[in-house]
C-alpha cells in the first residue's frame, strides 16, 4: 500500500493518465468535428430542398433590399414595445404580489384578460375599438378625445405588443423574483432594510439574473409577433414580402425569404442573449 | 479594534410572555420569558423543532409574535400594537439587533466590501467614505482584509460567515443574534467563526446564540437555557447546565449531543 | 394516369371542388344560418349541375387561392377574380362570367369632397393588392380593357387586408384615419345596405372608374388542363346566352352586371 | 423569568394571543373581501366599455351559437398538437442533452429553425411548400408521393402547430430534466441502473412535475393559436367570427366575442391545470 | 437479520495507482493504493478538498479514473480500457457496490417501499413479491416498519438516511460506501444512523467510510487512513491514529477536529 511520507507530493502524471487524457481530449475533438459535419449537412439539405422547390432566386434577389428595409419598422416597434412590457411586467408582479387588493385584482385580471384573448383581437382592439369608445366619450361631452383615442398604426401596434407581452412576462418577473431565497430577505430585513429598500437593493437585482433570459426569449418572440402591425398597414418586414409576394405571386419565395431573415435576427440575439447572461454570472462560483 | 465598550447592567433584551402561534394553531412558543443585560452572553439549546429559532425570530420581529412583548435597548413593541405602529418599532429594533444565519445570506450580487457597506449606506445613509472605512477597521478584525474585493461564492463557508458577522456589527447593534452559525461549516472550519465570536463576546457585546457548539456553551456563555416545546426546561451557569442538571429532560438532551 | 386530363379527374370522381373566399357578400359569405350563399356560390353550383357532378366548397385564405400552386386540393377557384397580368403567371382564365365596376366612398357627414377631383391629395383606403390599389397607382393592366386613369394623385393610400377594414375604418368619423375608400361598388352597396349594425355612415362617390371582368381560374401548374378550361368556357357561354347569369345578378345584385360576350 | 418545570406545557392561549389571532383572521377575511369587490368593479368596467362602445348584444348573441359550433375544432386542432408537441419535445430534449452529434445536431437545429421563424409562414410551409416537395420528388420517379404529401387544411394545421410548439417545449422539458439534482442520477447510477433506466425511472417523472405547468401554458397558448388554421379554410371559432364580422361590417362585436371565447376556454384550462398541478405534488411535504 | 456473513479474507476492494485529473489539470488524486479485505471497517479522514468523497466515487465509477485500476470482487478495470467495456464493468462493480450520499438523494416521488424495491426491480429483474419481502425484512432492520408507505419528504434526516442505507442494501452489496453519511443531520439525529452502521460493519459487511463521526471512527473502524491533497499522508488502527500519530499532517488535522 503506497503510503507516502510528509513532503512533497508525488507531482508526475503517470503515462497511462496522459494517454487517458489524450483519449479524452481526442474524443472531444472528434465529437466536435461531427457536430460540425451534422450541422454542414442539414443546411446542405436545407437548401437542397429549396433547390428543389424550383424557388426563383433571382426574383429573391431582387426584393431582397426592398424588403430589408423594413426591418427598420420591425426593430422600432419590437425595442419600444418590449420596454412597455418590461415596465408593465415589474408593475404586474409587484401587483401580482401586492398585499392591496385593488392593486392585487387589477393585475390579476391585467394577466388574465391579456393572456387569455389572441393578440390579434388585442391588435384590433387597439386600433378599432379605441376610437370608438373616443366617439362615446365626445357624445358625452369630452370634446377632442376622439383625436386622442384614434392611435395611429405604429403606436397601436407597440401598445397593443407591449401591453399583451407585459402579461406574458408578469408572470416571469413574478416567478424571478420569488425564485429569490427567502433568507435574502430575512438578511435584508434584519439589517432593517424596509421592504421597498429590500426589493430594489437585494431582491430585484438577483431576480434580474433569473429573468434575463426569458425575456430575451419573449424578445425573440416579439420579433417575429411584430409582424401583426402589418394588418395595420405598417411597411415592415412581413408586409413587404406578402405583399411583393402577393403581387408577383411568388408569396412561397417572399414568405422563405423573409423567414430567414427572422432567422438570422435570432440567431443574432441569441448571440448576444448569451453575451449578456455570461456578463451577468460575474458574481458566480469562479471559472 | 473594540466593538463595543460596556458596562454590564440594566436589560438590553426583553421579552415577556412570548407566544407564537403559526397559520392552523400550530402553538410552537407558549409564553416565554426572556432577559438578557448589556454584555451577557446567552446560549439557547434545544431538540430541533422545539422553537429556538422562532424565538430568535421574534426577538428582531423578522415573526411577529402572536402575544407578548419586546423591548430592545429602549425599544418597546406589544405584540397587539397596531399593524403600522408595529412596523414603525420593528424596524427601530432590526437596526438596534445584528442577525446571523445558519447558511449565512450574503447578497451573493456585491462584493465582501458591498456587502457590509450596504445597510450603513442603504439603511442609516451614511456616504461612502465613512461606510468604508468602519467597513475596512471590521474586515480586518474578521480577518479577511485581503478578501474585499470578491464576491462571497469565492470565499469558504467559514469566511463568509464572518463577513456576514462584519455586516452585521457594521450596523453597530446592541445585540447579536447567533441561530446555528456554525453548523453548516466543515468541521475546520468552525473554529474560526467561533473564534470571532468569542472575541466579540469578550468585547463586550450582547450575545445571543442557538449554537450547538458545545464548546463555546460551556467557555464563552454567561448562562445557558435549554428550551422544548416551547418553554424554557432549565437555566443556570454552564457548569450547573453540563454537570448538575436538574430536569430529567435536559438530561435526555444533553445525552444525545454530548 | 398521369396522363389522365384535370376533366375526366372530375367526372371519375364526380365532384367538383371549388374553392372560394367567403369574405365578400354578396359574391360569397356566410349567410343567417351560416351557410354559404352569394352570386359566386349559386355560379358555382350552376357550373357543377353542368358538369353533372356533385360541388364541393373549400374555403382558404385568398392569398392561398391567388398564389398557384393548389395542388389538386381543389380544381376550381370561383371568386369574382379580375384576370391582371401578373396573375397570368401562375393562373389559367375562363372567359369572365360577369364584370364590376370599381367605386368610391366617402363619409356621410362629408360636405367637402363633391366629385372625384375633390379626392386629390386626400388620404384613401384600398385593400392590399386588389386591383384598385393598382389603379391608384396608375399600374392596372387587365386583358382586354382600356382603363383610363384619373388626373390627380391621392394623398396617402393606406392599405388594409381586406375591404371590411377600410370601410369599417372609415365609418369611425369622417377624415379620422381617412377620407375615402375604393373597392367595388357591390361590396359598398352591401355594406350600405347591411349596414354595420346601425347604419352604415358612408355614401358613394361619382361614377365607376373602370368596370373589371371577372373569370373562374384554374391552376396553371396542373398538367392537362385545356379541355377542362374548353369546357368551362362552354358552360360561361352558355349560362351567359340563356340568362341564368342575369338572373343570378339580379338577384343578388340588384342590377345587371352581366356583359355581352 | 418563567421557567416551567419538566411537566405538563402550558396549553392556554393568553386572551391578548387570541385578539392578535382574531385581528389577523379579519384582516384576512377583509383582504378577500375587498379582492373579490376589486374584481367585481373590474368586471363591471369591462361590462360598460362594452356598452360605451354600443356593442350590438343582439347580433352577438344570434351568431353565438354558429360560433360556438367552431370550437369543436379547435379543441380537436390543438389537442392532437399539443400530444404531437409533448412527443417532439421529449425527443427533442434527450437530443440536445445528447452525446450522438448526429442527433445533437439535428434537435439543435430544429429548435433553432422553428423558434426563429414565424408561425405563420411555418403553417404556409406545411400547406404550400410540401406539395410541391412531392412534385420535384414524384419527378424523380416516385410516383403517389405527391399525393401524399399533399396534406388538408386539418393535418396540415396539427403538423405545423406541434412542430412549432414541439421546438418551444423541447427546450422546457431540457430544462425541467436538467432542474433535477445530479444527486438524484448518481443514487440511480449508484444503483447500478443504465442511463436509459434512470432517465426512465428517476429522472423523468421528477422532471414531469416540472414540466407539466410550462406545458399546460403553452397549451392555452395553442388554443389561440389553433386560429391560424383558418388560413387553410378550417371552420373553427376565429374563422366563424371574422367571416361573420366581415359580412355585416361588425368585426368589433365578434372580435370581442371571440376573445370572451378564448378567455373562457382559457381560465377553465387553468382551472384543470391547477387541478392537476395540486395531484403531481402528492409526493411533497405534507399539507 | 444478518446482512452479510463471510469469514474476513481476501480483499474485496482493490484500487491500484488511481489518479483523477479533472477537467484543465486539476490534480485531484495522485496515485493512490487501497485494499479492503472481506469484512473490514476502513474510515477515511482528511480536510475538505483533500478528494475522499472523488476517491468513493472512482471505486464505484460514478467518476472514472484517469489512471490506475479499481477490482471490486473479483470485477477488474482499468482506467484505459475501451470506453464501452469499461462501462458494462462499471454496471457490474455498482451492482455490487452500495453507495450511501451525504443527501441521503432518496427519490422523492416514491414512496419508502419503492425506493427499496426499485433497484431490485429494475436492475436484478426480481419480481415485485420477491422484492418487498426482502424490503420489508431490510426495514424492520433499520427499524423503519412503519414508514413502509410513506414518502421521503414526510421522514426526517436520520429516517432517510436510514432508508438510503436499506435501498443500497436491498441491491445484496459486497461492499458499502459512505460518503458523509451524517453532516447533514441535526445532532441528535446523528446517533441512529451511526448504529445502523454499527450494527453493519457487526454483521460483516465491507465498508469505506468517510465520516466525521469520531466515535465511529474509534470504536467501530479496523483502519483509519488520512488522506491530504489527493495523497495518503497515514493509515493505521484506530488507537494509532488518534492516539500516536506520526505525521505532522496528521497532528495538525485531527487538532482541528478533536
Ligand atoms: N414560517 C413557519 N410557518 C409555520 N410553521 C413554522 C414556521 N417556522 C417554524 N414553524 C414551526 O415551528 C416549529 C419550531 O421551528 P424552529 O425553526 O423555531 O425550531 P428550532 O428549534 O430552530 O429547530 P432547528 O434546530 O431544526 O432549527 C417547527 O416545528 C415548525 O413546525
Ligand atoms: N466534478 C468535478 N469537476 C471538477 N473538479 C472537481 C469535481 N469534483 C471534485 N472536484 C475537485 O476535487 C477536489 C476534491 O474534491 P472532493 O469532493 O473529493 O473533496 P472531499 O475530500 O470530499 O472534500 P469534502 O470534505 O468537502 O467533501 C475539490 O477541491 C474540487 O476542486
Ligand atoms: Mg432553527
Ligand atoms: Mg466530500
Amino acid at each position: 500500500m503506497g503510503i507516502e511520507v510528509d513532503g512533497a507530493p508525488e507531482q508526475g502524471i503517470p503515462e497511462e493518465a496522459d494517454r487517458v487524457l489524450r483519449q479524452i481530449e481526442g474524443r472531444r475533438k472528434k465529437y466536435r468535428r461531427n457536430l460540425l459535419i451534422s450541422f454542414a449537412v442539414l443546411i446542405t439539405l436545407l437548401v437542397t430542398a429549396m433547390i428543389v422547390l424550383k424557388l426563383d432566386f433571382s426574383f429573391m434577389m431582387k426584393w431582397l433590399p426592398f424588403i430589408l428595409a423594413g426591418s427598420g419598422y420591425t426593430f422600432l416597434v419590437s425595442v419600444l414595445a418590449i420596454t412597455l412590457a418590461c415596465i408593465l411586467a415589474v408593475v404586474g408582479a409587484l401587483g401580482r404580489m401586492s398585499s392591496n387588493p385593488v392593486f392585487n385584482a387589477v393585475a390579476t385580471s391585467y394577466v388574465s384578460l391579456i393572456r387569455g384573448t389572441p393578440l390579434l383581437v388585442q391588435v384590433y382592439m387597439w386600433y378599432l375599438a379605441l376610437p370608438q369608445i373616443g366617439k362615446a366619450l365626445e357624445e358625452l361631452g369630452l370634446h377632442g378625445v376622439q383625436a386622442w383615442l384614434t392611435l395611429p398604426a405604429v403606436p397601436a401596434g407597440i401598445l397593443a405588443l407591449g401591453v399583451c407581452y407585459g402579461a406574458y412576462m408578469t408572470e416571469t418577473v413574478r416567478a424571478g423574483i420569488q425564485s429569490i431565497k427567502i433568507g435574502q430577505t430575512e438578511a435584508a430585513m434584519a439589517l432593517g432594510m424596509t421592504r421597498g429598500q429590500t426589493m430594489k437593493r437585494v431582491i430585484f437585482p438577483q431576480a434580474l439574473r433569473v429573468i434575463i433570459p426569458p425575456v430575451s426569449n419573449e424578445f425573440i418572440a416579439m420579433i417575429k409577433d411584430s409582424s401583426l402591425v402589418s394588418l395595420m398597414g405598417v411597411w415592415e418586414l412581413s408586409y413587404r414580402a406578402v405583399k411583393i409576394g402577393r403581387r408577383h405571386f411568388q408569396s412561397l419565395e417572399m414568405l422563405i425569404m423573409v423567414a430567414l431573415i427572422y432567422w438570422l435576427m435570432c440567431i443574432l440575439l441569441q448571440f448576444v442573449q448569451e453575451r449578456i447572461e455570461t456578463h451577468m454570472a460575474r458574481g458566480d462560483r469562479r471559472v | 479594534m473594540s466593538v463595543n465598550i460596556s458596562e454590564k447592567k440594566g436589560p438590553v433584551v426583553q421579552a415577556k410572555g412570548i407566544h407564537k402561534i403559526f397559520g392552523n394553531m400550530n402553538h410552537v412558543l407558549r409564553g416565554l420569558d426572556l432577559d438578557v443585560g448589556k454584555g451577557e452572553t446567552v446560549v439557547i439549546l434545544g431538540a430541533s423543532g422545539s422553537g429556538k429559532s422562532t424565538l430568535l425570530r421574534c426577538i428582531n420581529f423578522l415573526e411577529a409574535p402572536t402575544a407578548g412583548s419586546i423591548e430592545v435597548d429602549g425599544t418597546l413593541i406589544r405584540a397587539d400594537a397596531p399593524a403600522n405602529e408595529r412596523e414603525a418599532k420593528a424596524l427601530e429594533i432590526r437596526r438596534k439587533t445584528g442577525m446571523c444565519f445558519q447558511s449565512f445570506n450574503l447578497f451573493p450580487h456585491m462584493t465582501v466590501l458591498e456587502n457590509i457597506i450596504e445597510g450603513p449606506r442603504t439603511v442609516l445613509k451614511q456616504n461612502r467614505k465613512e461606510a468604508e472605512e468602519y467597513a475596512d477597521e471590521l474586515l480586518d478584525w474578521v480577518g479577511l482584509t485581503d478578501k474585499r474585493g470578491e464576491y462571497p461564492s469565492c470565499l469558504s463557508g467559514g469566511q463568509q460567515q464572518r463577513v456576514a458577522i462584519a455586516r452585521s456589527l457594521a450596523m453597530k447593534p446592541k445585540v447579536m443574534l447567533f441561530d446555528e452559525p456554525t453548523s453548516a461549516l466543515d468541521p475546520e472550519l468552525v473554529g474560526e467563526v467561533v473564534e470571532v465570536m468569542e472575541r466579540l463576546a469578550a468585547d463586550g457585546m450582547t450575545i445571543i446564540a442557538v449554537t450547538h457548539e458545545l464548546h463555546f456553551a460551556r467557555d464563552v456563555a454567561d448562562r445557558v437555557m435549554i428550551m422544548d416545546g416551547g418553554n424554557w426546561v432549565e437555566e443556570g451557569t454552564p457548569e450547573k447546565i453540563f454537570n448538575n442538571p436538574e430536569q430529567e429532560r435536559t438530561k435526555r438532551f444533553l445525552a444525545h449531543i454530548l | 394516369m398521369a396522363s389522365s386530363s384535370v376533366l375526366d379527374e372530375i367526372m371519375a370522381k364526380k365532384t367538383l371542388v371549388v374553392s372560394t373566399d367567403a369574405n365578400y357578400a354578396p359574391q360569397s359569405f356566410l349567410n343567417d344560418k351560416g351557410e354559404l350563399e352569394g352570386f359566386d356560390i349559386s355560379v358555382a353550383k350552376e357550373v357543377a349541375k353542368r358538369l353533372g357532378v356533385k360541388v364541393k366548397f373549400i374555403t382558404p385564405d385568398w392569398d392561398l387561392i391567388t398564389a398557384g400552386k393548389w395542388g389538386k386540393r381543389w380544381d376550381l377557384s370561383i371568386g369574382s377574380m379580375t384576370p391582371t397580368a401578373e396573375r397570368k403567371n401562375a393562373l389559367l382564365f375562363s372567359l369572365p362570367y360577369y364584370s364590376s365596376p370599381a367605386q368610391f366612398a366617402v363619409h356621410k357627414n362629408n360636405t367637402t369632397i363633391k366629385t372625384l377631383n375633390d379626392l386629390a391629395g386626400k388620404t384613401i383606403g384600398i385593400a392590399s393588392e386588389t386591383t384598385n390599389e393598382r389603379y391608384l397607382q396608375k399600374d392596372l393592366k387587365i386583358e382586354d380593357v382600356n382603363v383610363v386613369y384619373q388626373p390627380w394623385e391621392a394623398g396617402e393610400l393606406k392599405n388594409y387586408p381586406t375591404d371590411a377594414n377600410h370601410i369599417e375604418d372609415l365609418s369611425l368619423g369622417d377624415g379620422l384615419r381617412l377620407d375615402a375608400i375604393f373597392t367595388s361598388r357591390q361590396t359598398l352597396a352591401e355594406a350600405i345596405r347591411s349596414g354595420c349594425g346601425k347604419g352604415c355612415p358612408i355614401k358613394m362617390l361619382g361614377e365607376p372608374p373602370y368596370y373589371e371582368p371577372l373569370c373562374f381560374a384554374l391552376d396553371k401548374s396542373r398538367a392537362n388542363s385545356d379541355s377542362f378550361l374548353e369546357k368551362l368556357n362552354e358552360i360561361v357561354k352558355e349560362m351567359n346566352e340563356d340568362g341564368t347569369l342575369v338572373k343570378l345578378s339580379e338577384k343578388f345584385y340588384g342590377t345587371n352586371l352581366i356583359p355581352k360576350l
